[in-house]
């Protein structure tokens, strides 16, 4: 382990415990423990703050590190790295991404320390804006002069720091190995079971995603943590009155305030969620996978009073454990066949185990499957670190049959279907806006969802061609109609929400085009802009006094503007709104290459044009409803008077998250493909998506990335009109009023209900689940109750009533399987009981009559 | 053999070997002369006949020590033989006779008046049992067993005022005589077949007769056998001889009950073992295995019948009559599997041996199990007047004694392990298992006793039930006993858990005086 | 006697010491007679802390091998011998019964009448299963085994619910059945092996059986040794309880007191996994690979038929016995994923075996810690309302707030969720099996869904709602300390156990091991007696 | 010359007869002297033998004991008898049915 691997290690680990530590503390809370009046107490909160803050400044530090780190050295490593597969792909992506690039490698070393700072200094400040808010224009425009520059030059440092990387490993890895994952940094934290040679453990996996995952996650948490002080500052009481949860006698239930107990939640969440993107195996990420599943659990019912909200929450757990069941499948199969779970190369004393990532190798041999090594009998060929052919003890290759692969790509993506949202199991997610507004904000629309999006993006190497196939027409199904369900949601948390599950769509769909970059960057902007109009929403719900319903606001930007224009940064950005200078919304980058990239892959596949219309008519409809909603409630005249007139702007500590997140939710994705952002994440892409995949038979053809790139320019003016006509729409119908909305509604009444109700999927699955799985449950009961029990005692009555024995054995003591032996053998008894005639007569003549049988029986069997 | 050595070896037989017996004849005749002589007032009966069994049972021990080991003794011309086997049953008799007069003395069955009659029954039914243990002669075997018989009718009646009684008496009088009608016919036909009713030299002159199975002599001896055995079946109360138990169990005290649910059985099966043994000869493999595949058909039928009826019973002496039934049951199969290995060329000796055993080690521990409930019968009758189910009801909440004892009696009897009757289950169906690589007839023996052994557990936790699980009926006397009852049952539940988890030496004597009856028989 | 064989007998027997002690005090200083029984439960609870020290100690020198022998003669005309021992496999297992019976001692101070009884009771139970786990003589086992039946019988009969007479007879039915399988089954191991002075000698009958070194010169045939495992398999199913004969456990959970509930589910049915590690497996190697598939298959319908049958309760005790069969059914799982015989059997899979043993070894640990704590949640909340109809709780959230935190966590942990014990047992065992049956494990893996199902509906409608909607109000108080103490404990055993299960692997590891390869050598060597026998057979048809 | 034969068929026919009386008859006194009928039977048998095979003196004795024992068993079972009677004042034994199940 190298020093710099070690230090991003501690520092990420620090990040990742501090949000636990904090956690215990904060549950201890409510004892008072650490305050006289725990009820009244913010400390819990400040706790959390402090926790999940300094893990932010420790990923900061931690990308800052990485930065610096693998900008420090020399390119000619990276001529070096040429040579070696992932490096070479890397090295050769760079010279492709990048034209002005070429041949610039001379310029490089002289570039190198400006370069460096630059690329180092950019990020800090970039990030040290959201602390200070206040330099945070100036930065931004300060920016784009050396734009050009330090992106080529810390890209090429970046990368070329993958061979050094790969020298410095060799305590740990094998140096042949390490330059398989040149920036990734692998361990063990410590085992959890040995089973000869298999071995689970919990690992960490620090690579460019990661890094980029904590920065995200720690920044927008730290935010969340803020505002939800203020927005949970009314529970700080003894005696909390919650209006939506009522007693049998109509009245509200009264209970003390929870205060410590949000944030408790919220810290276990921000450790899970953390852990989730440290993990180091896919167990690991299982683990973590379901521990954010119970945070959300926990989070959504965090009103215990209310049913709807424990209703929600049961939904949204087990809905996930439905995906969590083809995760498992998939975790089956994976573990049976490769017998490790690590993502990276283990390196154990010098010997070298291989890692998942490195069992399943791309070449382009002939007789390959896709680009899938594969035996004759078409069975996937398992490779050692080394790219050699692994051999089980009886030396046979080993393999693993390529409908299994298939099998196993297609159960962990059931995991990120049910994590994500994504079709059919979205349903989940709109419910779980029961949960307090900064719940929703973190958990349901910036991390926690996204996290099925993030191991979608992090198991790439393992899905085959098919695999991604469905990945993408999940998302293509999903985005559309969840959008089309926003188009109609009146609650403002439920557009959001709609809209949350349509983006995770996308990036699902980016991803399964083959656009890994793309899906991932929309990860990270979307996260800054939903989390950002989430805490919005939340400043309105606040302000309004708990009004969540949109057709009752309206000239809310007056009362409230700071909220407003928050909003409208948020609106415009996932609209994907381009503006002067390059200082495009985040949007604008991250939904064009989703579009470039689905144009690219339908282009190949004439046959998946959806896959490019579908995002294309959504992005239109995604402007359509995000200016429905902004009009509907900043915009025009205030629809209810009441709620217009107590409505106020929020205190500072809300606010100022808001214009934390502002920023980054505008910026964050500054360059597009050249920027920061952008280059940081691919550098650790896998290495198969630079060359596409071709098509064996009828299968799908992925597209190069080059191609993908080809598209920017067609793909952003396509997603730009559909935009364009979503917010004249909008504005038409909501900024002017030019239509009567409810004659419109009454006309479309058909389809309007269709959309309101969800395009009936609650129906559909209580119909098809909730229901037969109550039965089945019923059944098995009654099967208790009766075929084990009352059947067979049934059957002793048959047999006593065939037998005309009139005296019933009646004993009400015992029923069931011991009443069957025991009414059998008592109703035998009592028949035997008959002989007892207690005639001494008869049993004179029981002597005779027994005699002779006997001597029946003697001389019938005997033996002579 | 002349007059003198007749009188003399008499007279070393009657001290030597048969002093146990004479003892208790001598205390026969002094309860009957302290009645004459109105000494009874002064002596109780019961203290006599203690001081007799006592004396008789320490002759039994002596026995062990002079006895050398694996030889056997013929006395009184032929008549009875004297070997551990024997010796064995003495003890055992003498300790039941002790226990059972100790019982009787701290429940008052006879009252003063009655005592010296009762223990006179009593001490002569024992004579008889032990006579029955040490029988080599067909006329021995009629006489133990009429001997043990006529006594216990009596007994049975003892209760004079008590239609149950009476009628008991008479249905086991009139059932007992039947019985030995029976087995007497059988005993007179094996005799004129054979020759002689010499039990050692039985099994030979059957071989000598023979002709093969099918031969009239052969099937008439068999056929005599059968008597023979449908009388032993009687004492043994065997499906479908068993009529007569529960009735008179129902009708005769508890202590009377107690007193022949066991040792009646130990007498019978000894002479049972005895019996089979003597047709034992070189040419009779097949007919004997015969024989032991049929006891174990019996064995089956008697406990699953016991099993079965003893479920709907109410009144506990009823209850155990059917329990006492399927004991037997038990018994018989570690008789049947006895033979059918003693009569098999693959058996080792030592298999036989432990075969044999076992059922001595069954009866040993079925001893202290089942006078166990019985005195727990009898106490509780005495405060409650009554020996239905209902009046057990509450006892063991109550905390004391009765409750603990009873416990661990009917643990034994099912067979949980730690008590005695599960060890002696255990050996049993060790010796069935065994058995079964001979004849697998006798898997289905093994089944059936495993069965059985779960058919049990019905009624005997219905006793646990009413003790523990209900409460005690409004109006029925709390039952306190006084200490020395108490002591009394202390030592019976102590047996029963000694033998139980110690039952190493017993189980060596046991297999001891196995091997002597089989060494007497030259093997 | 050395120090190690007084530690072992003192764990077993130290219980029954102090059971006799309290039968000599006067039944009304109630106080006096709980804290005897508390004090000897924690002492033996030490006890079994000490015997883990001596234990690892002892391991060391002979990784895997069973250590602290401790011998005795005991009835040597049948061969005979009071023999203890611990290894990897029992240990776990033995600390547990320590844990769970000290915590259910504290738990009994809600029992409410003739208290000395019940403590005798209760500690004679614990000397039974003590002694079943250390025991290292068939019958001796065999003899603790039983030994339980009579108190729990009365534990259950006299201090239980409504239908306590019936659930006990139940009880003592199902397992009496069983009982008497075993004991035939002895019988065949006792006289297949010569009746020799170790024919009752686990050690020497599993190296008879394995085929290593054996002062036994004879042992089963391959044939018998399916019977013999079909017997020990039903015996030790019926404790487990694994599906057709489960039904005895609903009933018996249900009826007992809530520390006997503890016990019942935390370490009785522990007594059947564990037999059939220590007993059935070892002594049939053969028999055991014939019916690896029925063990998995019947491990998988537990769990999908517990489930179902959990979710249709609506007794909150009720649903949580009914998890138990889910739950015990990965157990089954975990131990019969031995694909030996197989075409695709490697070395390999011997590994994925290995991990299901260990899986369900600790899916029984865990087991014995989320489902005492369940019960005991249940028993909390009954002690104060008395009834336990699920739809006539909620609410209990805001009126019980420390009680219903806790109860939450150990409801996760029988839920399965990572981090909590009850998850590492089920996923090792379900990650086990697809190489053995990927359907089976398919169906297996699907019980997750329907454990989140009834475990998230019941709390939602115990603790979560506005109001509590059933009677006595007015009787609901918080947890007191005493309650809350015990549920810390298992809570804090849950999440260590959770997070760091390496400490129960490696107490076990060595001794799997060698089980795993003890079992493949005695596979093989019945094979080719199979295979002699075969050719004979046809050749006797040929004649015929 | 009477054969072995006849006499065995004597001893049958008398033991048959004894069993008969016994089974059929109500009257305690008659069932009992049913049981002198069955003794009797076996008797006759043991006398035949004694004359007619090599069991010689061993029979007669054996006979000698069955009287003997005879006589005290219908002693005793007169006493039961007339207790019998003492208590359901009759002697019809079908009324002893009190004890049965």
């Amino acid at each position: 382990m190298t020093e710099t691997g070690e230090l991003l290690r501690n520092l990420l680990m620090t990040a990742w415990l501090l949000p636990l530590a904090g956690f215990v503390v904060e549950i201890f809370f409510g004892f008072g423990l650490f305050s006289k009046n725990p009820r009244h107490s913010k400390g819990a909160a400040w706790c959390a703050v402090g926790c999940i803050g300094t893990g932010f400044v420790c990923s900061l530090i931690a990308l800052l590190v990485w930065v610096n780190k693998t900008g420090g050295h020399d390119t000619y490593e990276a001529d070096k790295g040429v040579e070696k597969g992932w490096m070479s792909v890397i090295a050769d992506h760079n010279h492709g991404l990048h034209p002005h690039g070429d041949g610039e490698h001379a310029e490089h070393s002289e570039h190198e320390d400006g370069d460096k700072d630059h690329a180092a200094g950019g990020e800090q400040g970039h990030e040290a804006e959201g602390d200070t808010d206040s330099h945070d224009d100036k930065d931004a425009h300060a920016k784009p002069h050396n734009e050009e520059a330090s992106i080529e030059g810390g890209e090429w440092q970046l990368a070329s720091v993958t061979a050094e990387e790969s020298e410095e490993h060799s305590e740990t890895e094998d140096s042949r190995s390490a330059a398989e994952f040149p920036t990734a940094f692998s361990g063990r934290l410590y085992t959890l079971g040995e089973f000869g040679s298999l071995i689970v453990s919990l690992d960490y996996y620090i690579d460019s995603l990661t890094i980029v995952m904590f920065a995200m996650v720690t920044l927008i948490a730290t935010c969340i943590h803020l505002f939800a002080i203020g927005y949970m500052s009314d529970e700080l009481t003894d005696d909390y009155v919650d209006h939506f949860a009522h007693t049998s006698d109509g009245k509200h239930v009264h209970r003390p305030g929870r205060f410590y107990r949000f944030f408790a939640f919220l810290s276990l969440f921000c450790f899970s969620m953390l852990g989730l993107v440290l993990a180091g195996n896919i167990f690991q990420v299982f683990v973590f996978w379901e521990l954010v599943g119970i945070c959300s659990f926990l989070l959504i019912g965090f009103y215990t009073e209310r049913k709807s909200a424990s209703d929600a929450a049961n939904k949204a757990f087990i809905m996930n454990r439905v995906g969590d069941f083809g995760f498992l499948i998939g975790l089956m199969v994976l573990w049976t066949y490769f017998g490790t779970f690590n993502f990276a190369d283990i390196n154990d004393e010098g010997q070298v185990t291989g890692g998942l990532f490195s069992m399943i190798s791309r070449s382009t041999e002939g007789e390959d499957l896709g680009n899938v090594r594969v035996d004759e009998d078409g069975a996937v060929l398992i490779t050692s670190p080394e790219g050699e052919v692994l051999q089980d003890a009886d030396g046979n290759n080993r393999t693993i049959p390529y409908a299994l692969l298939v099998v196993a790509g297609l159960g962990v993506f059931g995991g990120c279907i049910g994590k994500s949202a994504q079709f059919p199991l979205q349903t989940w997610l709109p419910d779980a806006m029961e949960g307090p507004t900064p719940v929703s904000a973190l958990v349901h629309s910036a991390t926690m969802v996204a996290a099925g999006v993030y191991l979608t993006g992090r198991f790439y190497p393992m899905f085959t061609a098919e695999v991604l196939l469905t990945i993408a027409y999940i998302g293509g199904i999903t985005l559309f109609v969840a959008a089309t369900i926003a188009i109609v949601a009146t609650d403002i948390k439920k557009v959001l929400a709609y809209s949350t599950i349509s983006q995770l769509g996308y990036m699902m769909l980016g991803l399964g085009v083959f656009g890994w970059a793309a899906g991932l960057l929309h990860l990270i902007t979307h996260a800054f802009f939903k989390s950002l109009m989430f805490l919005c929403s939340g400043s309105v719900i606040h302000g309004c006094h708990h009004e969540q319903e949109m057709p009752k606001m309206g000239g809310l930007l007056k009362k409230m503007p700071i909220t407003a224009i928050c909003m409208l940064i948020g609106v415009l950005a996932i609209a994907g709104c381009p503006l002067f200078l390059g200082l495009h919304f985040s949007g604008y980058h991250s939904k064009d290459a989703i579009v470039a990239s689905a144009l690219a892959f339908s282009e190949k596949n004439p046959g998946h044009f959806l896959l490019f219309a579908l995002p294309l008519i959504t992005a239109g409809i995604t402007s359509f409803y995000m200016f429905r909603l902004w009009f509907m409630t900043f915009w025009g005249k205030p629809r209810d008077q009441h709620v217009y007139d107590h409505a106020h702007e929020s205190p500072w500590i809300m606010c100022v998250p808001l214009l934390i997140l502002a920023p980054f939710a505008w910026l964050c994705a500054y360059g597009g493909d050249q920027g920061d952002l952008y280059v940081m994440l691919t550098k650790d892409a896998p290495a198969h998506i630079e060359n596409g995949v071709t098509a064996v038979g009828d299968g799908v053809v992925l597209p190069e990335i080059q191609e993908m790139y080809n598209q920017h320019e067609a793909a952003g003016l396509w997603a730009l009109t559909s935009a364009g006509i979503g917010f004249v729409l909008a504005f038409a119908l909501y900024g002017m009023n030019l239509v009567n909305l409810d004659e419109m509604k009454k006309n479309l009444g058909a389809a309007h209900g269709f959309l309101a109700n969800k395009w009936h999927f609650d129906d559909l699955y209580d119909g098809l689940f909730m229901r037969p799985a109550h039965k089945v449950a019923a059944f098995c009961a009654w099967v208790d109750r009766t075929i084990f029990d009352t059947t067979l005692h049934f059957l002793a009555r048959l047999m006593v009533i065939i037998a005309q024995w009139d005296r019933i054995f009646d004993e009400k003591v015992v029923d069931g399987f011991v009443n069957l032996i025991a009414s059998a053998t008592g109703d035998f008894g009592e028949r035997l009981r008959v002989f007892q005639t207690g005639r001494v007569r008869q049993y004179v003549m029981f002597i005779v009559v027994g005699v002779v049988i006997l001597f029946a029986v003697v001389f019938s069997t005997f033996p002579g | 053999m002349s007059i003198d050595q007749l009188l003399n070896t008499t007279g070393r037989d009657l001290s030597v070997y048969f002093n146990a017996e004479l003892v208790l004849s001598a205390t026969v005749v002094l309860l009957l002369l302290f009645r004459l002589f109105s000494i009874d007032r002064f002596v109780p009966g019961s203290f006599v006949a203690l001081v007799g069994a006592l004396v008789a049972g320490g002759f039994s021990v002596q026995q062990v020590i002079n006895i050398e080991d694996g030889t056997s003794v013929v006395f009184f011309a032929g008549m009875l033989k004297h070997d551990l086997f024997t010796v064995y049953f003495r003890i055992f008799l003498c300790l039941f006779l002790i226990l059972t007069i100790a019982l009787t003395v701290l429940t008052g069955i006879p009252d003063s008046e009655d005592s010296p009659d009762f223990y006179t029954l009593l001490l002569g039914s024992t004579i008889g049992m032990m006579m029955m243990a040490s029988a080599n002669h067909l006329l021995m075997l009629f006489l133990g067993v009429e001997m043990a018989s006529v006594p216990s009718y009596v007994m049975v009646g003892f209760l004079k005022g008590r239609k149950e009684s009476s009628e008991a008496a008479l249905k086991y009088v009139v059932y007992g005589a039947g019985a030995a009608g029976v087995m007497l016919y059988g005993i007179s036909l094996i005799m004129g077949v054979l020759g002689t009713g010499d039990m050692a030299i039985l099994g030979s002159q059957l071989s000598a007769l023979g002709g093969g199975l099918g031969s009239p002599g052969v099937m008439t001896v068999a056929l005599g056998a059968l008597l023979v055995l449908a009388g032993l079946a009687f004492k043994l109360s065997l499906v479908p001889f068993h009529f007569w138990a529960p009735d008179a169990f129902e009708g005769a005290p508890a202590e009377v009950a107690g007193f022949l649910s066991v040792a009646s059985k130990a007498g019978a099966f000894a002479l049972l073992v005895r019996f089979l043994l003597s047709l034992t000869g070189a040419e009779t493999a097949e007919l004997m295995t015969w024989f032991g595949l049929g006891l174990g058909l019996i064995g089956i039928l008697t406990a699953t019948y016991g099993n079965l009826t003893a479920y709907g019973q109410t009144n506990v002496k009823r209850l155990f009559a059917y329990s006492t039934i399927a004991h037997a049951g038990y018994m018989v199969m570690a008789v049947s599997a006895f033979v059918v290995l003693q009569n098999s060329d693959t058996a080792t000796a030592d298999d036989v041996s432990n075969s044999l055993s076992s059922l001595l080690f069954y009866l040993a521990a079925y001893l202290f199990m089942n006078l166990g409930a019985f005195a727990v019968v009898a106490m509780v009758r005495n405060h409650t007047f009554r020996e239905d189910l209902t009046s057990l009801k509450g006892v063991g909440t109550q905390g004391n004694w009765v409750g603990i004892c009873m416990a661990i009696c009917v643990a034994s009897l099912i067979g949980i392990p730690g008590t005695g009757g599960f060890f002696g289950k255990l050996v049993v169906f060790a010796s069935v298992y065994k058995a079964a690589e001979v004849s697998s007839f006798m898997y289905v023996v093994l089944a059936f006793a495993g069965a059985n052994t779960v058919f049990s557990l019905f009624y005997y936790v219905k006793i646990l039930k009413a003790m523990y699980l209900e409460e005690r009926e409004p109006g029925i006397q709390p039952v306190q006993v006084p200490t020395a009852e108490r002591l009394y049952l202390a030592l019976l539940g102590v047996m029963v858990i000694i033998t139980g988890i110690l039952p190493n030496q017993l189980a060596v004597i046991a297999k001891d005086a196995g091997q002597s009856i089989l060494a007497g028989i030259g093997g | 006697m050395s120090s190690t064989d007084f530690l072992l007998v003192a764990i077993i027997f130290l219980p029954s010491v102090a059971a006799g002690a309290i039968a000599l005090m006067d039944g009304k200083a109630v106080g006096t007679i709980r804290g005897m029984a508390f004090a000897s439960t924690v002492v033996t609870f030490v006890l079994t802390l000490f015997l883990w020290g001596a234990w690892s100690g002892a391991n060391a020198d002979s990784p895997g091998d069973i250590v602290l022998l401790c011998e005795a003669g005991w009835i040597k005309s049948w061969n005979i011998y009071f023999r203890l021992g611990v290894d990897g496999i029992s240990l776990p297992l033995v600390v547990l019964t320590g844990l769970v019976s000290m915590l259910a001692a504290g738990a009994s101070w809600s029992i409410n009448k003739q208290h000395k009884g019940y403590f005798i009771l209760f500690l004679l139970l614990e000397t039974g299963m003590m002694g079943v786990f250390l025991s290292l003589d068939f019958f001796l086992f065999f003899v603790f085994w039983e030994v339980m039946l009579l108190p729990m019988y009365f534990l259950i009969g006299i201090w239980g619910g409504p239908r306590k007479e019936y659930a006990a007879i139940k009880f003592f039915l199902y397992t009496l059945i069983g009982g008497v399988l075993m004991l035939i089954a002895m019988l065949m191991f006792y006289y297949g092996s010569g009746a020799t002075t170790d024919s009752f000698n686990l050690i020497e009958l599993a190296n008879a059986a394995s085929g290593s070194e054996s002062t036994l010169s004879e042992f089963l045939s391959p044939e018998t040794q399916v019977i013999a495992f079909v017997l020990l398999f039903i015996g030790f199913a019926i404790k487990l309880p694994a599906f057709p004969v489960h039904t005895w456990l609903p009933d018996a959970h249900v009826e007992a007191p809530t520390p006997i509930s503890m016990i019942l589910a935390g370490v009785l049915l522990k007594l059947g996994g564990y037999g059939i590690i220590r007993i059935a497996f070892p002594l049939c190697p053969y028999g055991a690979a014939v019916a690896a598939w029925w063990l998995v298959g019947i491990g998988v319908v537990s769990i999908i038929y517990g489930a179902f049958a959990a979710l249709a309760q609506t007794d909150f005790k009720r649903l949580v016995a009914y998890s138990s069969v889910s739950h015990m059914g990965y157990v089954l799982i975990g131990l019969g994923v031995w694909s030996i015989g197989g075409d695709a059997y490697t070395a390999a899979s011997r590994d994925y075996w290995l991990m299901g043993i260990e899986g369900a070894m600790f899916q029984m640990v865990a087991h014995g810690v989320s489902s005492a704590g369940m019960f005991f949640m249940v028993g909390v909340i009954y002690d104060r309302v008395h009834h336990r109809d699920l739809n006539k709780f909620g609410g209990l959230m805001g009126k019980m707030p420390v009680y219903s935190g806790l109860a939450a966590g150990l409801f996760f942990a029988g839920l399965g969720l990572p981090g909590l014990c009850g998850f590492i047992g089920e996923i090792f065992v379900v990650l086990s099996a697809w190489q053995f049956n990927s359907t089976l494990a398919i169906v297996a893996a699907s019980g997750v869904i329907l454990t989140a199902g009834y475990i998230l509906w019941a709390l939602q409608r115990v603790y979560l709602g506005s109001e509590y909607k059933g009677p006595h109000e007015e009787d609901i108080t918080p947890i007191n300390p005493r309650e809350k103490s015990i549920a810390a404990v298992l809570l804090v055993f849950a999440i260590g156990l959770g997070v760091y299960p390496a400490v129960v692997f490696d107490m076990m590891k060595d001794s799997t091991a060698n089980l795993t390869e003890t079992m493949e050598q005695g596979y093989e060597n019945a094979v080719p007696a199979v295979a002699e026998e075969e050719p004979v057979e046809q050749a006797q048809a040929m004649n015929n | 010359m009477a054969t072995l034969n006849a006499y065995l068929l004597v001893g049958a026919v008398l033991f048959v007869c004894g069993v008969i009386c016994m089974a059929t008859k109500r009257n305690g006194i008659g069932v009992l002297m049913g049981v002198e009928l069955v003794l009797n039977g076996a008797n006759v048998n043991f006398v035949a033998f004694s004359k007619f095979t090599s069991l010689g003196l061993d029979g007669q004795v054996f006979s000698l004991f069955i009287i003997v024992l005879a006589a005290a068993e219908a002693a005793v079972a007169l006493a039961i008898a007339l207790n019998f009677y003492n208590n359901h004042l009759t002697i019809d034994v079908d009324r002893g049915n009190k004890l049965k199940g």
